[in-house]
């Protein structure tokens, strides 16, 4: 796949240059989401009607996510933001939304069209929302927090989750709405180029057209799935750089008279690591796999995730144990491949396929 | 990429085997684990009058019109489905096993006709491989000290071989064969080493015991001694360069690994699924539901391991799916099928293990099937290949290490 | 502790030799069980006044279980029986009790007076029992259903555990009662040496001082604490036997020019196998000295057969992958560890310290 | 058997030393964190007077009235609360750390006076080794190409450290002393190595870089460069029976390991704790109850992930007990030490890790600690031997083998 070929190239010759002065600095370089936007990653999901160029692929989502997070997470999530912004429009929006909205947002450059998903509770699940919307005679009032926003100092527009009588909904909000308050910028563990902002909803009212799919509403769980298949992609791209970078060294670092993947101890954690990244990444490619095929993919989507999550989180720390006290020096990439994999089951709406 | 969607002519497979797993073999699970090395006659004749009728599942050198590419799939399947019938009764099906897959690695064409068409004869035969010896496990089929000496035109083997999975029934049982793996040169080491097909019945083979086993019961285990048993110049497998002192037997022996071991995989799986949807019955009869989609933060324990297991089964088939997948497309699968051998070796003793403990006292009594599944699974992490040895040979692909430089 | 050496000879001596066959046969040999009775284990807990010759210590009881695990478990829960009858009375019972019911218990041989506990149940847990007893007129009406219990064929005495009121408390119940009924030998998956079976209780009318401290009853808890710290000293037992073995094996067994030991896989197994049993040994002794210094032991007791089952399982399988294809042979002792071993989480109410 | 009852006097230091983490370090965790390398000096004075009002927690060469039965146990108490506190705080504690651990396991009476004195001096000062060189990690202080040569009466020094824990703070920030490991005879390879005391402000040493790290960001980790650096020639430690080729100078390394390793056990675990203490008191704000005492198929998920941290945080602590207590005991721990420093490794990253997750989006943010933990833990299981290596201590010793037999 050409596209595949040239994300590959992208991450590799783009975003691993620069990936740990980006962390080091907390600033991604605002060209390299510029370029990174040109690759089409997102553009070849839309139809052309709406401004796009192709048809959304889940399958050729998670292989651009892996190969971009391969690369670097952060410049990934960046890249790919506007996408969960138009995504759930193109597969749940009424036609007049498809036609307003889409091509907008995804113009000839990167444009801060965000969403807004995470929510600051320890038990937060995209299923148990606490931000709610309520209908009102003019239209919805919402109410709540949202955490880990990204770009949302300038978005353009916001996509907010919110709990509708129970129901998953969403709802296209301006950054001019007098109820949004943006908070500070965020300090996180991982991910730390990544400018994301607090976003408090106090009373929000929109008109009836702000919500997606109109008065039926639109199956915010099938875009749920997307988001759990997309962050499982990453992680195994992550994942990936992780157990490339610690196999290399495992071969040319000597201890005992000899490389120390000669040791069964290293060599096995390899093994290990290598095949973990293989189950899981055919997991996520099968999820995306149902995604195409409208197949009910939420559970394998779920599992996908649930996978990715202690894989990632397994690969990463073992690639900081096989380096040594290397590992935990940010001279080297692997520190910040694991502070990112934790992340991997907090990522879940804040990218899609 | 592998195809995800199961072919019809698989799906048809399915509802067949199932069946069979469903009323052939669960009904006499519990015997013959209790009837430890009794035959179990019913079953094995039933199978061979079903595989003649369905035939193509012995892989691509069988005589059925099955389009090639997904024969070692629509193998892989069946044995998952009648493991999760029974896998001391799989073992026991006259399908084709180790000794069919060493001939299919390893012989000529006219070896595989001659030799494989034995299974699908008028009376059922077992096959069987012979490798391992009392004083080496995972060495083999380096350390070899059964010997083949050439007499004439016979071959004459000496020694004595253990841990043969079936090999009572290929060689006592039924008229079977056991691919025996001898050297032609003690002192040449590996390259010594060829493979022979031993048939039933022939003079100077005998069983001289059989294993009492934690699990696969209703399978034999035998150790066999050959001695000065003289079997026809052309049953060593493959062109017979005798002479050369090559590794070609030694990479016979791997490719049959190769080919093998995404089954015991499959097999491995098939007791997995087996346990797991025991105890998801079970919490259903109790009305549990298992409500997917939910961070960890708010899901009860019995859905965390629950949802983990299914993580660990379903990532494991894919696995060996790809395995038999690259069989199929004859690409070279040595890592993926050690991949596959991996991870459902681990998957199925940890999903047996932990669904007796949640099973609490049910789990621990014979009056259900977990505790057996406990016992069979964990051979899928023993036999052709510990997990050690398949973390080694996975390791010395990835790092592109030879065994000189990783042992 | 004279006690305690005397404990290990024997089960080097006499444990050890019979276990296999005792297993193959489902039979221990009966002047085996009278032997280790004749230790004086249980006896030793039980003060001179009620027939026994000494002072309840956990800590001596743990260190006694650990030692008949390592010979045998399912001899070791046969030689204990009594203590879980006895025990509970000595704790918990009236004066009258004391006197009337542990002396006939623990005279010079050993015999049947058993406690039953389990329920056939798989969320089954002692604070949640499904058998109830409901006071009457004439004093308490059982119903339930019990499994795992010892010796139940010939029990000269039943102890049966039992929901009162939300409270667990124990009755006192003659084998001719009634509503009594015994089934057939159970088939378990370990300990097949010892003879459980299956009690059912159908209306089993019992006189008011057949309950333990009678009118008041009795701490129920702390005999769960107490059985929990037995049970996860004979994991450590068991582990320890398998570990050993384990050990000597990788010594022996030869494989690549050297003994399998010298391989990391196997020596790292090892090294975890060994701190895992030290670090939950200590936890057991810790649990058991809290028992014996009257502190509330029920948390710690309760994380201490926690980690014992868990440690008991990984041990135990690992002794069985060490082994090869021998340890999936019943000619080697260590599949049948294995079997024992995952019974650790189950055996709760079947010994006491 | 050890006493699990806490002894008095440690139970009083307990209430204070916590006050101390709680008022002095908690605070400013965040803020030494962010301002990776600025020494925390309201801290290090704090301590420095706090420590010398409460002697005895320096083992047994300090000068207190301490029963010496018990005070390698109260150290260990005061760094797990310390670390508890905030860890790269409590390496930057002048206390005696890895240095005069170094001085206490091979120093003579008269050094041992005269280093470690210097703790409790006026003004406060840190004590660090130099073991690690950049071409060898796990293979110190064998593979040691630094050298010294003797000269008249000084030790000439020549070489690189890395990775020295507090390097900075000892050599330029404060006026402590570095314990260097050198070889006096290059040919001879771990027989030749010795340990040297060099003290700050010695020439010809330089601090030439400050490691970025992942965590414990409070406590500096300095590259070190010896550059014809001339030290008294008392400052060998031992006796200075510098011509025999003895493995004295490896044995005093390894028996400084032996005497710290139980240390860096105790300061994991009070990650560790704090980890599991914010998890457990966030589910208290929300009246979420833990309910011990039940099967794993009626726990929920959170209970269940508790219990088990609570059952690893436990028993980590008894090994790390044990091995403390036979120190005070005067028995040799090398088995107990690397066993503790094993578990203690492994369950303060399991338990970090495993709060993140539990914690969801409050796990991952650094508006609350947790997240500096899971950086801090992981040093736990690489400084003072690796995981790798503590494994291959006790595999050896189990085992009864050599590092030849066993590497």
């Amino acid at each position: 796949m050409m596209l595949i070929d040239s994300v590959r190239r992208f991450a590799e010759n783009e975003l691993r240059p620069m990936a740990h002065d980006a962390d080091e600095n907390r600033e991604l370089p605002a060209q390299l989401v510029e370029k990174g936007w040109q690759l089409g990653i997102v553009q070849a999901s839309i139809p052309e009607q709406y401004g796009g160029f192709g048809e959304r692929s889940a399958v050729t989502g998670v292989l651009a996510a892996e190969e971009l997070a391969w690369g670097d997470l952060a410049a990934a999530i960046a890249i790919m933001t506007p996408g969960l912004y138009v995504l759930p429009i193109l597969l749940g929006g009424t036609e007049k939304q498809k036609e307003s909205l889409i091509s907008t947002a995804i113009g000839s450059n990167w444009k801060p069209f965000v969403s807004a998903i995470i929510e600051p509770q320890f038990d937060f699940s995209p299923l148990k929302m606490q931000t709610t919307a309520i209908r009102t005679d003019q239209g919805y009032t919402l109410q709540g927090k949202k955490v880990m926003v990204p770009f949302a100092e300038k978005a353009e527009s916001f996509l907010v989750f919110a709990n509708l009588d129970e129901t998953l909904q969403a709802f296209v909000i301006s950054p001019e709405n007098k109820g949004l308050k943006i908070g500070e910028r965020e300090a996180l563990l991982g991910i730390q180029a990544l400018p994301t902002f607090e976003l408090s909803l106090n009373a929000v009212s929109v008109p009836f057209e702000a919500r997606i799919g109109g008065e039926d509403g639109f199956d915010a769980q099938n875009i749920i799935s997307a988001s759990n298949v997309a962050i499982a992609a990453l992680g195994v791209g992550l994942s990936r750089a992780a157990y490339e970078f610690a196999l290399d060294y495992a071969k040319e670092r000597e201890a005992f008279g000899g490389p120390i993947a000669q040791k069964q101890s290293i060599a096995f954690m390899l093994a290990e690591m290598a095949t973990e990244i293989e189950a899981i990444r055919l997991m996520v490619w099968e999820a995306a796999w149902m995604l195409d095929n409208s197949k009910d993919a939420f559970q394998a989507a779920y599992l996908a995730l649930t996978g990715a999550s202690d894989m990632a989180m397994m690969v990463t720390d073992r690639a900081v144990q096989i380096l040594g006290g290397h590992g935990y020096i940010r001279d080297y990439p692997v520190e910040r491949w694991m502070r990112n994999g934790r992340g991997i089951p907090n990522f879940l709406g804040m990218a899609i396929v | 990429m592998i195809n995800f969607e199961t072919p019809n002519s698989i799906k048809d497979m399915v509802t067949m085997v199932q069946s069979v797993a469903e009323n052939m073999m669960r009904p006499v699970s519990r015997y013959y684990d209790d009837q430890e090395h009794e035959v179990p006659w019913d079953y094995i004749n039933f199978m061979h009058n079903a595989l003649k009728q369905m035939e193509g599942v012995g892989g691509p050198n069988d005589s059925s019109g099955e389009a090639p590419k997904i024969q070692y799939q629509r193998l892989a399947v069946m044995i998952e489905i009648l493991s999760w019938g029974d896998t001391g009764l799989y073992l026991s099906t006259p399908v084709g096993l180790l000794g069919a897959a060493a001939v299919r690695a390893t012989g000529t064409d006219e070896q595989k006709k001659r030799f494989l068409s034995r299974i699908l004869a008028d009376k059922p035969v077992i096959d069987a491989m012979a490798m391992t010896e009392a004083h080496a496990g995972s060495e083999m089929p380096a350390q070899t000290r059964t010997t083949a000496v050439l007499d004439g035109d016979e071959w004459v083997l000496n020694g004595e071989k253990i841990f043969v999975t079936g090999g009572h029934k290929a060689l006592v049982d039924t008229d079977g064969f056991v691919v025996v793996w001898a050297t032609i040169d003690p002192s040449a080491g590996r390259a010594g080493v060829r493979p022979f097909v031993v048939e039933a019945g022939t003079p100077g083979c005998k069983v001289t015991k059989l294993e009492k086993k934690l699990g696969i019961r209703a399978s034999d285990t035998a150790s066999i001694v050959f001695q000065d048993c003289r079997i026809p110049f052309d049953n060593i497998l493959g062109n017979p360069e005798i002479k050369q002192k090559t590794t070609k037997g030694f990479k016979g022996a791997m490719a049959t690994f190769d080919a093998s071991r995404p089954f015991v995989a499959a097999s491995a799986l098939g007791i997995a699924r087996a346990a797991l949807e025991f105890l998801k019955d079970k919490l259903a009869e109790e009305n549990i539901e298992i409500r997917y989609g939910l961070s960890r933060a708010l899901l009860t324990n019995m859905e965390s391991e629950i949802i983990d297991m299914e993580v660990m089964l379903r990532s494991a088939w894919l696995l060996t799916l790809k395995s038999v997948w690259m069989m199929d497309e004859g690409i070279a699968n040595t890592t993926e099928a050690s991949m596959a051998k991996i991870r459902a070796g681990d998957v199925v003793v940890k999903i047996t293990q932990k669904t007796l403990e949640l099973l609490g006292p049910l789990g621990y009594s014979k009056e259900h099937l977990p505790e057996k599944w406990f016992r069979d699974a964990k051979i899928n992490d023993l036999y052709e290949g510990t997990g050690q040895i398949n973390r080694l040979i996975v390791a010395r692909r990835i790092l592109g290490y030879s065994r000189h430089e990783l042992s």
